[in-house]
């Protein structure tokens, strides 16, 4: 996204819109890693309380969603800074 | 200017817009999680036969133990985030539930 | 969810826009729940028309689903309360 | 101020946000069925391998009565819910799509 | 949806939201039509390159994806005006 | 008045709303390819054991590729929908990622 061309009043509405947006994408990215790990992790409801094997699916779940979010992260820019280059768009 | 009777923490008449935001962004929160919750237990313990319209009691059991869970999970995340230092990506503290 | 720190003016904005997110969610509910009786209970398409036994099995759906989320929705609440009491959260 | 041509029902020049709000709603209400109905009826008719770009006869026949399906089904979810008092839920009446 | 009780300032102001969220189905229906014609068709990552076989697959996929759309959206019109006619409803 | 240092693109103080929602528009349709990104390449590439937390080299290598082939698959659409005149669809040009 090209901020550039905006006038500085503008980027500072973008920039307060961006923060809100952030904090929702954390919040919705928190949600769908409670709901991803619980779904692959807990299959067994004859117990309420959590297994020392199922706490460390969710760890491990956790752990490797993030790495793995943060390597498509990586990945996505290079391929969206090369995208740009090759159409010539600023 | 405490004359005119306002408690520190509780601004004049208008509207703090980013406080009510905040509360806003809560509430998004809390209904996207329990929907999800109400989502992934029905995939958990309902059957999908549908041969009658009540919970049986396998199914209502199962239900609360799903929801136990998820909660468990749910704190179990919240801490692995905030060790990670999960305040950057966010500027505020996890939200509990 | 807190709403005693906020004055008058904000809680009567809240309100509104619980209002409101309120209606949003009963349509969403409500979708939700046409698709997933509609995916659960009908795999017959040589005819158009709603046989008996899929009648049947969208009403008994529709009617499951509701009271598991209700109690899925009085589970909830007992988490909430019993966590911020832990906490000490007002 | 009949005389500029308004019906009874409509206020003066202004917009009523309440009124637009619930349009509004109401648009997204369909956009969200509508999606629905798209996804399903593609999971239910359409076949994946993907061999050609065309719906064959057995895929149209199949999303026609999809459709129908969904239409009969959406209509008996209403009723219910109606009959449990779904008013209570959103203080309107049930969304006649 | 019935605009005909707006009034004409009304009108104009559904007129601007109605087109914002033209363009945003738009965007979302292009990002669903990409990840799920991603999804049908790649499922092998040894290689980095679309082969031709899966080329093939994805605009084949685009191109029904968007037929059965127009199609659901043919039906679904019919149906919405008979649901009308048959309530009244204007 | 160019002697604030603005240049000719750049309109006077107040805030181009248009401009401003299109760039938001655009913001929040790269959010949500990326996050189908994610959530494809996860159900593509990454097993569901769990038995470690970290990325093994297969699964690294796995979504190296499997973001390369959504982008090549981002672009056939993209052309597709450009062919059948996907300008009509929203007036724009079609989003280049």
């Amino acid at each position: 996204m090209d901020l550039s061309q905006m006038n500085s009043a503008e980027q500072a509405h973008m920039s307060k819109i961006i923060e809100k947006k952030q904090m929702q994408d954390f919040m919705r990215m928190y949600s769908n890693l409670v709901d991803r790990c619980f779904n692959a992790c807990c299959n067994d409801f004859t117990s309420k309380a959590l297994s020392g094997k199922e706490e460390q699916c969710v760890l491990n779940c956790a752990d490797k969603f993030l790495k793995h979010s943060e390597r498509v992260g990586a990945r996505f820019a290079e391929h969206n800074a090369d995208a740009m280059s090759a159409t010539g768009q600023k | 200017m405490s004359f005119l009777g306002r408690g520190s923490s509780t601004p004049a008449g208008g509207v703090n817009h980013e406080r009510v935001d905040m509360a806003v962004q809560e509430l998004d929160m809390i209904t996207d999680i329990f929907n999800k919750l109400v989502s992934s237990c029905h995939t958990k313990c309902i059957g999908t036969r549908y041969a009658e319209g009540d919970l049986n009691k396998g199914e209502s059991v199962c239900v609360d133990r799903c929801v136990a869970k998820f909660f468990e999970v749910n704190k179990k995340v919240g801490e692995k985030l905030q060790s990670m230092g999960g305040a950057a990506a966010g500027g505020g503290g996890l939200p509990s539930l």
